[in-house]
Order: C-alpha cells, then sequence, then structure tokens
C-alpha cells in the first residue's frame, strides 16, 4: 500500500516540446493517481537552467521535503551520481529514466539510444541499397544521449561501407541551431546528399535549410516532433516523400512513475529496464500525427498494467 | 604610416574593421576546403543567420554603451516570448501579420519596462536584474504557449526566407536598420546621451543629460529588438519554441565586443556587429566544414576569438 | 556627520548577512526540519564550490575585470579530478578505448597511471589564469572577449578530455567533501573558513591592499611605483586558484565529471559577488559578503523547493526570489537613508 | 650622501613630447636641499609634466641628474622614491576604496608584516596632526567618503611621511586648489618648516600670494620653457603676473561696485530656509552673481547639486525658475568625459538647439567649439583632441565653456576655479560680469576671498547651514572668516 507515499519528478530542463510533452504526461497520468489515492503526492520539480549542480541541491532538497521515491531525469549519467547516492542513503527511492544515472543504487528505466541511431542507418539502407553521402545531425555535445546515438549511427555506418558521413554538425537538439548548422555546411557539401541521421527536433530545420538552399531534399530522418510529422505529411500529400522517424516517447516519465510506486510497494523490480524507442513509419504516420497534439512529441503514456508487463519482462 | 592617403588611415582607425578582416579571412578558409566552390551560398546563408543576431545586438550595443555593469541578459527569454504569442495571435493567418509584429513590438515594451523599473526602482544591478526578469519572462512563455509550434502566416515566412540576387531581403532590410541605429548612436542627441552617460553618468546627469529617460529608452529599445527578433525568427523557422533564443544571449554580447565596441561603455560602433556576427556564423562553419569534432571545435573557436581581439589591440597600439 | 556615514556603511555590510538570516527564517517557517545538521550538510554542501568560484570571480572583479568563463573553467577542472587527477593518463576515455581495442596494453607503465599528471595540468591551468591576466593588461584588452574566448577554450578541452560524463573523483576529495563533522555541519565549517581565509588574504594582508588599490584607482597605485602587470597577474592567479579549489570540491560532491557540469557558475558567481555587496568597478569588494552570497543563492533554491510552485512557474519563481532578496536590501538601504 | 650643494635632482635641457605637442622644450631646473621653489606658469606651460617626469612617472628625452648621478636611462617611479622624491599629483592619486591606512601603505612598501594596517594609521595620522591640527579625519575613514578637500589632505600628509626611504623633495602640483584659504595657510606653514629642516618643496600653485610668501625661488614657465628664474623677493604680486606674460589687472577692476538694492521681482532660484537651524533662505534674482562662501566642504556644492536636481521639477523648498548649466569644480568625477574630444565635451549641453533636423548639426557644434577656443582660450592644436591631452586648467575651461555656451538662464558654479591660471581667470570673471549683466544669474561656490569680491550678494556656509547673508556693501573678510568659525571663535 503506497497511499501515504510521497513522489517527485526530478526534472533538468523544460525548454523544449520533448519536455512540455513529458511534464504533460506526469500530470495526465499522476494527478488521477492521487485522487485514487494510490499515492499521497506527485510532485513535478524542474530547474531554472539545465545544470547539474542546480538539479544536485534539488535532489537533495526533495529527501529534506520527505519525499519517499524521486523520478529523474537527469542532467547528467555520472555526475548526479553524488546526490543520488545521497538519497538512497537517506532511504529514498530513485528511479532515473531518459536522462538515466550510472549510480548502482538507483532503478534505470533505458532507451536503446545506441539501437535508435543504428535503425535510422538501417532504414536508409533499405531504402537505398546503393548507399551514398549521408549528413549527420548531433544533439548537445557532452550529453551521453548525443554521444550514444551518434556510436550507433557511426557502427552502422561502419557496417555499411555503401554509405559515407559527409558531414557532422551539432544541432544541440534544437531546430532552429539545426537549420544554421546545416545552412553552413551544405555549400561545402557534395551535390549528392542522399539522406540526413539526426537525434530528434532537428529535422524539420535540416528540411528548411535543404530548402532554402534550393537542394533536393534527401531522406530527412524525424525525431517524432508534431512539426516533423506534420512537415512529412505534407510532403507525402505532395510527391509520395517516404522517411522514418524516432525518439523516445515522453510518456516513460509516467512508466518511471509507476515503477516506483511498485517498489515503494514493496515490488521486487529489477534494477535495469529497457523500453523501446517510439517509431513512426509510413503507414503509421496519419494515425501518429491525429493523436500528436500541436507543439507536441508522438507519445504513449503508461498504466499501472502496462508498467507491469514492462517490468515482468525484465525479470524473464 | 604618414604616406598613406588619407582615407585608408581612416578606416584603418576603425575600430569594427577587424571584425571584417576576421570575417573575410575565415570565409576564404573555409571555401578553401571545397576549392571555392559554394562560396556564394556560405556567405548567403551567413547573412540569413547573422540577420537575426544583429537584430538583438544593436539593442545590446546600446545597452552596453550605458557603462559599466549595463547589460540584457533577458534577450533570449523575450525573444521566446514574443515569438510564441505573436505566432499565437497570428493563427497562421496572413491578414494578421501586422497585428502579430505590433503584439511582438508591445512584448519588448513590456519586458523593458520591467526591467528597467527592477533597475531603478528596486536599484538592482542590470546584469541580476535582467537575469531574474528572463527566468519570468520563460516561465510566462512556458504558461502561455507550452512550446506550442504554430505556424507563422504564409506571407510572413515568405518575407522572411525572400532573396535577391542571393541576398536575404530581411539582411538588406536589417543593414538599414543597422545604418539608421548608427547614425542614431553618433549623430542624435539621444545618442551623445547615451555615450555620455557610459563615459560617467554622474557628469552626464550634472551635464543636463536625462539620464533616467536615456536609460529607460535604451532597456526597451533593446526588448524590442528581441521582440522583433522573437517575431522574424518565427517566421523565419517555421514558428516558435522555447528554445528559440537560447543561442543568443552569449552572441548578442559577443557581437557588441568583436564589433569594436567597448565593453566599459561609452565607446560603440553599430557597423561591427554585421562583421562580428558574419565572422561568429562563418567560424562555427569552418570548423563543421573541416569536420572538427565538437571538441577542437570549441577550443578552436575560443583561441580564434582571441586572436582576433589580440590583433585588433596590436593595430591600436601600432596608431 | 562622521558617525553617521559609518553606521550606513556597516549596515551595507550587514545586508547580505541580514538577507541570509531571512532566507533562513521563511526555509525554517516551510521546512522546520530542514534548520538541522542533516538539513544543512544537504543544502549547503553545493554551497561550497559556489563559494569558491565566486571568491574566483571577485577576484578578478576587483581589478575591474570580468571572468566569464569561470564557469566552463570549473567545469574543465572537475573532468581533470575525474580523470588525470584521480589514476593518470591512463585514466582518460580515449586512452581505456585504445586499451580495449588491444593498441595498448591491458596494465599501463607507473608514468600513465600517476596523479602528478592531474597535478601538473591543474598547476598548469593556473598559470593559465596568470597568463591572461597579463595578456588583459599588456594588450589593454577587454576582459569579457578574452574570457569568453576562453569559456569555448576550457570547454573544448573538458569535451575532449571526457567526451561523455564520467570518470571518478579521488577518494580523498570524495571522503573530504562528505566529512561528518561533530556538530557543526562541514558546509557551514567549510564556508567560514573560506571565508575567512579570503579575508585574510584580500582585506588584511598589507599586499591585499595594493591589490584592491589597484581596483580602485590603478594610476595611483603605479605611480607609487608597484607593478601593475604583476597585480593583474596575482590576482587572476588568485582566481585560477581558488577556481582550481571550485571544480576540486564539486567533482568531490558529484564524484564524478561532466564538461557542462558548472556552466551556470558564470551567472551565479557574479551574482553572488553583487548580493555579497560586492560592485563591478572600483575594487569595492567583500569576500565575506562574497561567500554569504553564494550561501543566499544556494539557499534560495531550497527555499522555492519547497514552496511547490506550480510547474510552469518554477523557473520564474526563481527569478522573483532574486528580485525579492536585492529588493529586500534596497528596502533596507533606503531605511537607513531616510533615518 | 653627496654634499650640500649638489642638488637633489637636477634636469638638464629636459624635453617631452606628447604626439604633436610638445609639452618641454628643453627645461632647465636644479632643486636644492632647504629650499621651496614656487613654479608658476598658465594653463598647460608644462608644469605637471615637468613635475611628473621628476616623479618618474615617464620617460623623457634629457639629462636627469639625481645626487650628482646621470640615471635619465633607468629614472623610474621607484628610482625616484628611493632617493627620497615624492609627488602630490594635480589629479588626485589616492584609491577611493581603500581607507586611510591603506592608502598611507600603497606608497611605503616597508609598511608589512604583522601589525602594518595600525603602523600606516599612525604613520599618517602623525603626519595629519602635524600639518593639519584639527583635520577631523580617521585612519579607517574610506577616502571616497571623504569631501575633496580632506582627500587632498591626506594626499599631502601621506606626500610628507616617511618610513625607510626619506622624504627629501617633495612636489605639489596645486595641492591648495581643493583646500580653503584656512586649510592652505597651516600647509605652507609647514612646508616653511619642513624646508627649514633642509627639505625641498616644489610648490605649484596659481594663487601667486601663496608662491610669494612659501617660495624661496620662483620660476616661471611659458610654452614649456622655463623662461624666468629668480628668488621669491625680487617679485611681487604685479612683476609676477608681468613675467608669466599676463597684465596684472587691478584688483577688483572687473568686480562690482556699486551695492545693487535686491530687486523686488520673484528670483530666479530660492531655497526655502532650513527650519531647524533657523537662517535665511537663499536667493538669486536675474543678472545676479550670488556666492556661496565658507570653508570648503561644509555643504556648498550639496547645495547647488540640491538646485540643479530641482530645476524643471516640482521639488520641496527650492524653486528654480529657468534651465540651469553646472560647471563642475571636481572635474574628474563631475564633469568631464574623458573618451570624448573636447569639443564634444563643450557641445554636449547644448546639443539640444544645434539640431538639423533629428541629427545634431556638425557644422554648428564646430562653430561652437572654435567660438569657444578663441573666447576662452583654449591651448590646443584641435579641438577634435581628446579631452585628456588638455591640461588640467585648460580642461577646466572647457568645463565653462560648456556651461556658458548653454542657453541656460542660472549658472552654478561649484568652485569652478580649480587650476586655472590667473591670465584666465581675469578673463572669465569678466565673462562673468557681462553675462550677469546681459541677465543669467550664477551661483558661485568658491573659498577664495578675491573671488566673493565679485559676488553681488554672499552666502556663508557652516556644517551644511547658512549662518550668514552678506550684501555686497558689508562684505569683508573678516566677516566671513568670522561667521565661518563662529562656533570656533
Ligand atoms: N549622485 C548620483 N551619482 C551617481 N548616479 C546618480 C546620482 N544621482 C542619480 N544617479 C543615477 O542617475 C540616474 C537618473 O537619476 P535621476 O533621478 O537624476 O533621473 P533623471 O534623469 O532626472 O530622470 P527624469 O528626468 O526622467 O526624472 C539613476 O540611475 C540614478 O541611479
Ligand atoms: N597625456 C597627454 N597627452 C597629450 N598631451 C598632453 C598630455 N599631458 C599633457 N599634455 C599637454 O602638454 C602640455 C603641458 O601640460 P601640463 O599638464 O604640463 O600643463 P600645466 O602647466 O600643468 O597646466 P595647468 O596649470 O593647467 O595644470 C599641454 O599642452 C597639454 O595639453
Ligand atoms: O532529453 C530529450 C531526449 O533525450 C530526446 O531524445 C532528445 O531531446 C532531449 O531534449
Ligand atoms: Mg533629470
Ligand atoms: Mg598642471
Amino acid at each position: 500500500d503506497t497511499a501515504d507515499k510521497k513522489i517527485a519528478l526530478s526534472n533538468n530542463y523544460a525548454g523544449n516540446s520533448w519536455r512540455q510533452a513529458m511534464l504533460r504526461s506526469w500530470d495526465k497520468v499522476t494527478k488521477p493517481a492521487v485522487t485514487a489515492g494510490i499515492v499521497a503526492a506527485a510532485d513535478p520539480f524542474t530547474t531554472a537552467e539545465n545544470q547539474v549542480t542546480e538539479q544536485a541541491a534539488q535532489i537533495q532538497n526533495l529527501v529534506l521535503q520527505g519525499y519517499n521515491a524521486i523520478v529523474l531525469n537527469a542532467a547528467s549519467p555520472d555526475a548526479l551520481n553524488g546526490a543520488v547516492k545521497e538519497a538512497c542513503d537517506a532511504g529514498v527511492i530513485v528511479v532515473s529514466f531518459d536522462g538515466i544515472v550510472t549510480e548502482p543504487c538507483a532503478w534505470r528505466i533505458a532507451v536503446d539510444f545506441k539501437q535508435m541511431g543504428k535503425d535510422e542507418v538501417l532504414y536508409l539502407k533499405d531504402k537505398l541499397p546503393k548507399g551514398g553521402n549521408i549528413l549527420e545531425i548531433r544533439g548537445l555535445a557532452g550529453v551521453f544521449v548525443d554521444d550514444a546515438i551518434s556510436k550507433g549511427i557511426h557502427e552502422a555506418v561502419a557496417e555499411n561501407p555503401q554509405f559515407k558521413i559527409v558531414g557532422s554538425v551539432h544541432g544541440d537538439w534544437d531546430q532552429a541551431k539545426a537549420q544554421a548548422a546545416v545552412a553552413g555546411i551544405l555549400p561545402s557539401l557534395p551535390n549528392d546528399i542522399v539522406g540526413v541521421v539526426t537525434q530528434g527536433g532537428d529535422g524539420y530545420g535540416a528540411a528548411q535549410a535543404f530548402k532554402a538552399a534550393g537542394r533536393t531534399t534527401p531522406i530527412i530522418i524525424m525525431g517524432n516532433r508534431q512539426d516533423e510529422l506534420a512537415w512529412w505529411k505534407e510532403q507525402k500529400d505532395a510527391n509520395g516523400y517516404e522517411t522514418m522517424s524516432a525518439s523516445i516517447a515522453p510518456g516513460v516519465s509516467t512508466l518511471a512513475f509507476w515503477v516506483a510506486q511498485q517498489i515503494l510497494d514493496g515490488k521486487d523490480v529489477p534494477k535495469d529496464l529497457t523500453v523501446p524507442f517510439l517509431r513512426v513509419d509510413q503507414a503509421t504516420l496519419d494515425k501518429s500525427l491525429e493523436t500528436t497534439e500541436k507543439g507536441g512529441v508522438a507519445n504513449v503514456e503508461y498504466s499501472a498494467e502496462d508498467a507491469q508487463k514492462v517490468v515482468d519482462a525484465a525479470k524473464k | 604610416m604618414n604616406a598613406e592617403p588619407g582615407f585608408i588611415r581612416r578606416l584603418v582607425a576603425k575600430p569594427w574593421l577587424w571584425a571584417y578582416v576576421a570575417a573575410a579571412a575565415v570565409w576564404l578558409v573555409t571555401i578553401l576546403f571545397t576549392g571555392g566552390r559554394g562560396g556564394g551560398e556560405v556567405l548567403t546563408a551567413a547573412f540569413t543567420f547573422a540577420t537575426f543576431s544583429v537584430i538583438v545586438g544593436i539593442g545590446q550595443l546600446y545597452v552596453v554603451t550605458l557603462g559599466p555593469g549595463n547589460v540584457d541578459l533577458s534577450i533570449p527569454a523575450t525573444i521566446t516570448l514574443a515569438g510564441a504569442v505573436a505566432t499565437k495571435v497570428m493563427d497562421t493567418q496572413d491578414g494578421l501579420i501586422l497585428v502579430g509584429l505590433i503584439v511582438a513590438l508591445a512584448c519588448g515594451v513590456a519586458v523593458g519596462c520591467f526591467n528597467y523599473a527592477l533597475i531603478i526602482i528596486l536599484r538592482i544591478p542590470p546584469i541580476i536584474a535582467t537575469l531574474s526578469s528572463s527566468f519570468l519572462i520563460q516561465s510566462t512563455a512556458i504558461a502561455y504557449g507550452r512550446g506550442i509550434r504554430i505556424k507563422p502566416p504564409a506571407a510572413l515566412a515568405d518575407f522572411t526566407t525572400a532573396q535577391v540576387l542571393g541576398m536575404p531581403v530581411l539582411a538588406l532590410c536589417v543593414i538599414a536598420l543597422a545604418a539608421v541605429m548608427e547614425i542614431v548612436l553618433r549623430r542624435t542627441v539621444y545618442g551623445r546621451w547615451v555615450t555620455a552617460i557610459g563615459q560617467n553618468m554622474r557628469a552626464a546627469r550634472l551635464a543636463g543629460v536625462n539620464v533616467g529617460r536615456t536609460r529607460f529608452t535604451a532597456y526597451v529599445m533593446s526588448a524590442v529588438f528581441a521582440g522583433l527578433c522573437g517575431y522574424l525568427l518565427s517566421g523565419f523557422s517555421g514558428g516558435s519554441s522555447l528554445s528559440m533564443g537560447e543561442e543568443y544571449l552569449l552572441t548578442s554580447i559577443a557581437l557588441v565586443v568583436i564589433g569594436g565596441s567597448s565593453v566599459a561603455g561609452g565607446y560603440s560602433n553599430v557597423p561591427g556587429l554585421w562583421g562580428a556576427a558574419l565572422f561568429l556564423f562563418l567560424v562555427v562553419t569552418m570548423l563543421n566544414t573541416y569536420g572538427f569534432g565538437a571538441g577542437l571545435r570549441y577550443l578552436s573557436t575560443g583561441l580564434i576569438i582571441i586572436a582576433v581581439i589580440v590583433a585588433a589591440s596590436a593595430r591600436k597600439a601600432t596608431r | 556627520m562622521n558617525g553617521s556615514v559609518l553606521s550606513a556603511r556597516t549596515l551595507r555590510n550587514l545586508l547580505p548577512a541580514l538577507s541570509l538570516l531571512v532566507l533562513l527564517a521563511a526555509i525554517f517557517y516551510l521546512q522546520p526540519r530542514a534548520i538541522s545538521y542533516v538539513g544543512f550538510n544537504l543544502m549547503l554542501n553545493l554551497a561550497i564550490p559556489i563559494a569558491f568560484a565566486t571568491i574566483a570571480q571577485m577576484c578578478v572583479i576587483t581589478v575591474n575585470d570580468l571572468d566569464l568563463s569561470i564557469g566552463t573553467y570549473v567545469g574543465f577542472v572537475a573532468c581533470i579530478g575525474a580523470t588525470l587527477l584521480s589514476g593518470g593518463i591512463g585514466a582518460l576515455p580515449f586512452i581505456k578505448d585504445l586499451q580495449a581495442s588491444g593498441a595498448l596494453p591491458a596494465t599501463l607503465p607507473w608514468i600513465m597511471n600517476t596523479p602528478l599528471a592531474g597535478v601538473l595540468v591543474l598547476l598548469m591551468g593556473i598559470g593559465v589564469y596568470a597568463l591572461l591576466g597579463a595578456l588583459i593588461h599588456l594588450r589593454n584588452l577587454p576582459s569579457i572577449v578574452v574570457t569568453l574566448g576562453m569559456s569555448f577554450v576550457w570547454l573544448g578541452l573538458s569535451v575532449l578530455v571526457l567526451p561523455v560524463p564520467g570518470g571518478q573523483a579521488p577518494g580523498w576529495i570524495k571522503s573530504l567533501m562528505t566529512l561528518k563533522t561533530p556538530f557543526i555541519p562541514f558546509p557551514i565549517i567549510a564556508a567560514v573558513v573560506i571565508a575567512v581565509a579570503a579575508h585574510i588574504l584580500i582585506m588584511k594582508t598589507s599586499y591585499g591592499a595594493v591589490l584592491r588599490g589597484a581596483g580602485g584607482n590603478p594610476k595611483a597605485i603605479e605611480r607609487a611605483g608597484w607593478s601593475l602587470l604583476k597585480v593583474k597577474m596575482a590576482m587572476f592567479a588568485l582566481a585560477g586558484f581558488f577556481g582550481m579549489l571550485a571544480g576540486l570540491s564539486l567533482v568531490g560532491l558529484t564524484t564524478s565529471g561532466d564538461a557542462n557540469i558548472a556552466l551556470r557558475y558564470t551567472l551565479l558567481s557574479i551574482a553572488g559577488v553583487i548580493l555579497g555587496g560586492g560592485e563591478f568597478v572600483g575594487g569595492r569588494i567583500s569576500p565575506i559578503g562574497a561567500v554569504i552570497g553564494a550561501a543566499t543563492l544556494t539557499l534560495a533554491g531550497s527555499f522555492l523547493s519547497f514552496m511547490r510552485i506550480p510547474p510552469d512557474w518554477q523557473i520564474g519563481a526563481q527569478g522573483a526570489i532574486l528580485i525579492i532578496v536585492l529588493a529586500l536590501r534596497t528596502l533596507i538601504d533606503r531605511a537607513e537613508k531616510r533615518r | 650622501m653627496a654634499s650640500a650643494a649638489t642638488p637633489i635632482i637636477s634636469l638638464n635641457g629636459v624635453e617631452k613630447s606628447f604626439g604633436a605637442v610638445r609639452a618641454l622644450r628643453g627645461v632647465d631646473l636644479a632643486c636644492h636641499a632647504g629650499e621651496c621653489i614656487g613654479l608658476v606658469g598658465h594653463n598647460g606651460a608644462g608644469k605637471s609634466t615637468l613635475m611628473n617626469l621628476l616623479a618618474g612617472v615617464f620617460p623623457a628625452e634629457g639629462r636627469i641628474e639625481v645626487d650628482g648621478k646621470d640615471i635619465a636611462s633607468r629614472y623610474s617611479v621607484a628610482t625616484a622614491q628611493a632617493h627620497g622624491i615624492r609627488c602630490v599629483f594635480q589629479e588626485l592619486s589616492l584609491c577611493p576604496n581603500l581607507t586611510v591606512a591603506e592608502n598611507a601603505r600603497i606608497m611605503h612598501a616597508s609598511l608589512r608584516g604583522f601589525g602594518w594596517r595600525k603602523r600606516a594609521g599612525k604613520l599618517i595620522l602623525d603626519k595629519l596632526d602635524e600639518v593639519f591640527p584639527g583635520h577631523g579625519i580617521s585612519a579607517s575613514d574610506i577616502v571616497g567618503d571623504l569631501p575633496i578637500a580632506r582627500r587632498q589632505m591626506v594626499e599631502i600628509a601621506r606626500a610628507f611621511s616617511v618610513t625607510t626611504a626619506p622624504a627629501r623633495l617633495v612636489i605639489l602640483d596645486e595641492p591648495t586648489s581643493s583646500l580653503d584659504a584656512h586649510l592652505a595657510s597651516q600647509l605652507l606653514a609647514y612646508v616653511r618648516s619642513f624646508v627649514a629642516k633642509g627639505g625641498c618643496v616644489v610648490l605649484i600653485s596659481h594663487l601667486l600670494g601663496e608662491i610669494l610668501a612659501a617660495g624661496d625661488r620662483v620660476v616661471v614657465m611659458k610654452d614649456g620653457k622655463v623662461v624666468v628664474e629668480r628668488p621669491a623677493a625680487d617679485f611681487n604680486r604685479t612683476s609676477l603676473v608681468a613675467a608669466m606674460g599676463s597684465v596684472a589687472h587691478d584688483e577688483g577692476a572687473n568686480a562690482a561696485t556699486a551695492d545693487t538694492k535686491r530687486s523686488e521681482t520673484e528670483p530666479r532660484v530660492r531655497v526655502a530656509a532650513d527650519r531647524q537651524a533657523g537662517g535665511p533662505e537663499l536667493i538669486a534674482h536675474q543678472g545676479e552673481i550670488v556666492g556661496l562662501a565658507g570653508l570648503g566642504g561644509q555643504g556648498q556644492s550639496e547645495m547647488l547639486i540640491r538646485i540643479f536636481d530641482a530645476a524643471g521639477k516640482n521639488a520641496r523648498n527650492v524653486t528654480v525658475v529657468g534651465g540651469v548649466a553646472l560647471v563642475a569644480g571636481d572635474r574628474q568625477t563631475d564633469g568631464v568625459f574623458p573618451l570624448w574630444s573636447i569639443a564634444e565635451n563643450i557641445t554636449i549641453s547644448s546639443l539640444r538647439r544645434m539640431r538639423r533636423g533629428p541629427l545634431i548639426d556638425g557644422a554648428a557644434t564646430e562653430a561652437m567649439a572654435e567660438d569657444w577656443k578663441q573666447r576662452i582660450g583654449i591651448r590646443t592644436p584641435d579641438m577634435n583632441n581628446p579631452i585628456l591631452s588638455l591640461s588640467g586648467g585648460n580642461q577646466q575651461k572647457a568645463l565653462f565653456a560648456r556651461a556658458l555656451g548653454s542657453d541656460a538662464q542660472t549658472v552654478l558654479m561649484d568652485d569652478p576655479m580649480r587650476g586655472v591660471d590667473i591670465g584666465t581667470k581675469q578673463e572669465v570673471y569678466g565673462m562673468i560680469r557681462a553675462e550677469a549683466e546681459a541677465g543669467r544669474t550664477f551661483l558661485w561656490y568658491t573659498t577664495e576671498m578675491d573671488e566673493l569680491k565679485h559676488c553681488d550678494h554672499v552666502y556663508v556656509f557652516r556644517d551644511h547651514h547658512i549662518v550668514a547673508e552678506l550684501s555686497r556693501s558689508e562684505l569683508t573678510e573678516e566677516k566671513v572668516l568670522h561667521a565661518s568659525f563662529a562656533e570656533v571663535a
């Protein structure tokens, strides 16, 4: 019974649509849970700036406030270990997701970002068996998600030498930034770019940059943002444009919530859980776009039962 | 040196020259990579993106000119707020373009008034006042739009992406704007007042300068330009986003100082902004083109900035 | 007349401490158990690196300059602390990759595992700071641009050292930073030691007077026969030194490094100096005030978290609290003037 | 030690140029122990430059001998100090953010180690007690909090105080410009006793009375050269002025003579009487020159600032009709825009009426600058040169030009003649008189009795209150001094 338990969400950044969708999902799922008396509280907290130190302080404050569990989207996989360890020592359950932490006392709900990168290249291989030149748009330097996705992409390209990465820029998961970076490097790139591999939040910017440069639009892998999907659909309707889209579903925060609740309930939950990333294909595009709100991200939210299934699968 | 014709001597004496020299050098190195191919397109892209930084750079420049400690850190948040509010108000309708512009500028006016109220009524140092208000503005933007990306009206998108002969129309407009603001700084009473305050606020007051109104106007102007930038940027990049202003914090300050204005205030020039904006964009492009990884890219960017400022100072020393 | 000038000044000097007390009272009201041994440990241990960074920034502000690179420098030190300083060159990720791929043997010669490499690099960091001071003075450069450039340099170096967050802080730093001192929580002791040490160094020593004088009237210092070059170098080296302590204490708390770990320290340290009663120009600074300013900023975060603001407004509330703390000072200041 | 006949320092044919300006064109000067050299000359004659050279601040061409040895090539501030050569510069050289004691330490490198602060405090206070008895300064005062006169006193005392290096030659560059008559006489008395004990002083002043009273030898400079060098006893005021190249004006020739009855009309400036102190109200009518007298720093400047701030507003207790302009005395903090040219500094207050459309009319500002260069005699080849290239007195003239050139009906003058040479002063007095006759009102804070004689009406300040009101016919030095010192007397 967890009716008297309090769960907090510690979030390091709220400045993009993915994070906003994540916070909305949290609200949507936890509010009814609180009303239903499943837990006593499920409060979200966001730091003002995307900084490890600020989040470490936030975690410490949450411990002081007597939360029984902290659901954590971490600014850094390692640098919060000190604060996480202190929380564990104080008897607080820590469940990390998306931005996971390496501290052994915490639970991790990981998405295989590396696999996501690989899948992007494999999709291109499918569509373009002859291969060709591709452009890579990376995320924020020094953050492990960026490194993991990029590693996957490069591994897959190494395995498929018909592809060649002719340029790599950092778009910081921000479409305006991605647009500027791509616009800058495009003129120096060969004319026959066949694909753009991305990390999410940057596909639309890339498309704009190609359009502004007057180049034919290659296959740009999208990142599930509504504007990306909408652009894709527009192209699809106009000229049959085909691509794929993948990202972690912001609703993973709700899975983390249920996992934390189950641990508090005394259930045995393995420390490492993996969830698949959410992928949108040509066939599922229309439906995904329909269910994604304007300015949001394609999403799945988890119920207590969904969470139970994920846990059971991991135990096997 | 004495043998030089007067024109060249005057040109060399311009503090903004080095920003352009650096930009040109970086451009040459970039197109060296491709053997000259794509040089024009790189410039087009540079002008396209420099435009937005220059718009906010002008406002920042006026604020920085007001003297030590004066800086506007709320520019990014204002860009975001204005972009969000404007796109929502326009709601993709071409007929509402003007309304959207007015709303975006009004956001700027409100932010500017709020900033200056903190500075003057509560006597909070500008750097902290504008930082604090930027948090409030960011929250307002989140609460207002929750990051909703609404497409800009088609006419606005077309205008912000239009080109003539490879030159972005918007860039041409902002070059004109920069020229006007340079004239305001040098040749109007207001500009002189700003510069006077930057050198010695007390002396300015005692020389009859209306210090309060002049500073107020500068802070409002900075926020209004940020609002304008947010409006145009959301038109250009297909809607507003919560993070759209982020990069303009460091950029706006960097433009002012690399452009040859004094960070201590009292001595500024607008032309340098364009040189610095082109330079900053081209540096990133050059390093991307040469395939530098993030680490080396940051490192080189830093070293290049320092090298430019040292080179500019060498010119001053030999003058 | 003399007496009233003096008391107004003392009161102004007391303002930072006063705002801190008000904040503590508010925290106590919201969350009584925060005001306890454990509570202070949790709320204030991250104030230690901020306090060091604030003192570092203060050194630079003393001579009328501003360091926009302190945040990335602290991050750089943390990255070095989590790699070279704990396991020597062998602890660098790319060496480990080489080992994993078999290009390097699994056991490395001792010279590649000695933490001395870390010590050396950190000393070089301080040296770079001193050189920056010299460069800025000799070329009469605006410090803001130079340090803006340096912020990219440090960030680049950090990313090169640690492309992905990771590494391990040396054990001795970790245990020092989590020391459980009797009765008084370690962060409080540390803050007092930092404040007193910096106060003695800058406010009490005879050379400290020269250092501060160089901010008040550099020409006068030069005319009295002192070398402004040495002063600038000394102040920047001090900044590098305190920045290093900030990075080391930070990595001791976080236990591992991250290039982006302390970007925020640049603005925080400036805010800390100002909250502590320092001024941007004229060499008017207060080390004790700066440490109090750092503590205030840290506690402001706790206060907000205890307030349970709706998510949309959590960021804004941090702005509001900064405004309130500073407005409080203005009010007291005004009341004093009216008296 | 060299013999008494060898000068402490001697300069032979030294030259110094700042770009195109030849500030010194071959100067010879020897300073001997036991004498006070009075150095005079018009603004920009090169006096300060020469003193900077003596103090080792910047290098020069020529021969510099210290104690008989030529050390021109490696002469520096440190060498100068080691040989006991000290300088009180024209522009104050204290650190405003430090205490009085800490400022003493800046000068004396040997004040270090445990307890240095106490020793520094004692050193400076002892000297202050000696030079300016009853100075009212404490060692822990922050210099920036002190009024300018006290700052000047601290700097003077610091120059005379001795730790390891002796004080053999002390250069005083216009030390009395911010001191009132009382403090100035204390200083001159100390200078005499210092010289009597074998020290040497170089005293620069535009108050010729001081030079004649304290100097043993007078050196007159003109356009970067020493033109006359003779014992002080050979001079009187008139001959000294003649030697400087100005025609001595008959004392008070320009001064108002008749005691005009105060106008009954509504005054331009009215400051209500202080209710607690009960003094008179301050009134200034159109065309009047109103003096604010008293010792230095008794609230006169604050009164001017109050009036300045009240202009064009509904201020309590202060009514001001029409615009005001102010001539700052503390030009570093209140007057000069250091990054600007002379022309820009002069025209800043008049820009609003020199517009063509929205833009400033460049021709008009240039004309105004040139006009004032002629009218007030600013010594510069080009008004577009930076203001800091001007000598101190010439900077002050530029500030005068700024205020007189504006269209303000009332001009406030905050001890404005600091560092202005005697010839120029006479011209400015004339200008003020003429402007007053044309209807302008002047409020003039001055610590010099001679200047009060130009006023139609005088208010004496003591401890931030007006304690006496004297009309032109009532004005005597005794009455002013009496009111200034009432409590002491
Ligand atoms: N004595 C002073 N020293 C330094 N700064 C001052 C001084 N007095 C005022 N200021 C600064 O000058 C600015 C303007 O103050 P002031 O009240 O003179 O405004 P103002 O120009 O008269 O405005 P307005 O005419 O619109 O009322 C303020 O930022 C204030 O902090
Ligand atoms: N730093 C400088 N740069 C350029 N010119 C200078 C500089 N310092 C002094 N001068 C010029 O050198 C000349 C001598 O100036 P100096 O200050 O020695 O005069 P002064 O006799 O002390 O005058 P005053 O009585 O007004 O103080 C002046 O023409 C002045 O403009
Ligand atoms: O944190 C999120 C996710 O990691 C996503 O994969 C990319 O965008 C970032 O903002
Ligand atoms: Mg005013
Ligand atoms: Mg002089």
